[in-house]
């Protein structure tokens, strides 16, 4: 998470979408790790209290940037 | 959360780059409900579903409004979908998994298959050339497990 | 994106579980024009300022709805935040910085500083009894630079 700070801080200039794509990265392992760690689905606020981020955010950075075209990738991802 | 309803509705233009917007919208005022991230996918999936179907087939190369009403009551969620477009004549054929009235755009038909699969109630109701609303429930079932 | 208006509005139950909410579907409908963190930060801060505002000025204990419009045209972004609440008596007076009606509620007083301090333009309109309207403008400035 440190990393995701660090990264979001050092340029004022960072455009949301490159940012959005490298926490989302982020997002998809603590949610792997956290899966096999419980041994279940997480829920969302389990995933965002892992992150230390608000769990709308989560959802927002999940997601706020794909492409209408990926729909049905969603679905078998 | 108490255990009244909650309720948000959304309206947009009917474009394509609004979708992951109201995916998006829908699912970050479900995630008050904390379900699972699983839960969540399922919902935005059957969203974008009926949003896509909205914009493509409801207004196709028109330009209108869609709007979702999404109401949270204890562990139940339901979402409508409503658009002003061309309609649906025979919702039965509409429903029927690879049905579907534009081959041309490579559309899958599978569309209502999606939804069905992922909430429990898809509720269908158009008149043609005044409008289509679906109308989505489902109840997280998960929500009990997660205090531990 | 295409260079003409796109809209959406969002309507919502006046409770403060639904601000981070809003913020986001709002956020979600900006990220459109791939602004910086930086500018898309400001915006939900401003955001937040003005629904948190709604909430606990404009309907304190009542329960209302809280509406949000908002237009892109080009670089611009356009955003009203509207209560149907108790309104403003003194808008000069409420604009002041460190000025608070709540200190009871240990608000700063630095809600509208911070708005007029993260976007272009602060509009307020406002009734006793009627409602309030806050309209938040920015140009995104970071638009026409490139991809890096
Ligand atoms: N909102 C709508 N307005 C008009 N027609 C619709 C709407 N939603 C669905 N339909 C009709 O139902 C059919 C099946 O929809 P769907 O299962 O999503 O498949 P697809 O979108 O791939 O065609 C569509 O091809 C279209 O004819
Ligand atoms: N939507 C609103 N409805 C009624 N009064 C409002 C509204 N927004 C702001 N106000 C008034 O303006 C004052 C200043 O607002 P603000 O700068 O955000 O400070 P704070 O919220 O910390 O009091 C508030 O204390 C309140 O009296
Ligand atoms: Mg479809
Ligand atoms: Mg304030």
């Amino acid at each position: 998470i440190g990393e995701i700070q660090r990264f979001l801080r050092d340029d004022g200039t960072v455009k949301v979408s490159r940012s959005v794509k490298e926490t989302a990265r982020h997002i998809r392992r603590a949610r792997d790790e956290l899966a096999k760690r419980l041994g279940r689905q997480p829920h969302i606020n389990e995933l965002a209290e892992e992150l230390g981020m608000d769990p709308a955010e989560v959802v927002f950075t999940q997601d706020a940037m794909r492409a209408p075209a990926s729909i049905h990738e969603t679905v078998f991802e | 959360m108490s255990a009244t309803r909650n309720v948000m509705r959304l309206e947009f233009s009917s474009r394509s780059e609004n979708e992951s917007f109201a995916r998006v919208a829908v699912a970050a005022f479900v995630a008050q409900l904390d379900p699972t991230v699983e839960e969540l996918t399922e919902i935005k999936t059957a969203v974008s579903e009926a949003v896509t179907n909205a914009i493509i087939h409801g207004y196709g190369d028109r330009e209108g409004m869609v709007s979702i009403t999404c109401t949270l009551e204890g562990d139940v969620v339901e979402i409508m979908i409503d658009d002003q477009g061309v309609g649906i004549e025979d919702i039965e054929l509409a429903r029927q998994p690879m049905y579907t009235s534009r081959p041309d755009l490579e559309r899958s038909g599978m569309g209502f298959t999606i939804m069905e699969n992922f909430v429990d109630k898809v509720e269908i109701t158009s008149r043609p050339r005044q409008g289509t609303r679906v109308r989505l429930v489902k109840r997280l079932k998960s929500r009990t497990t997660s205090e531990h």
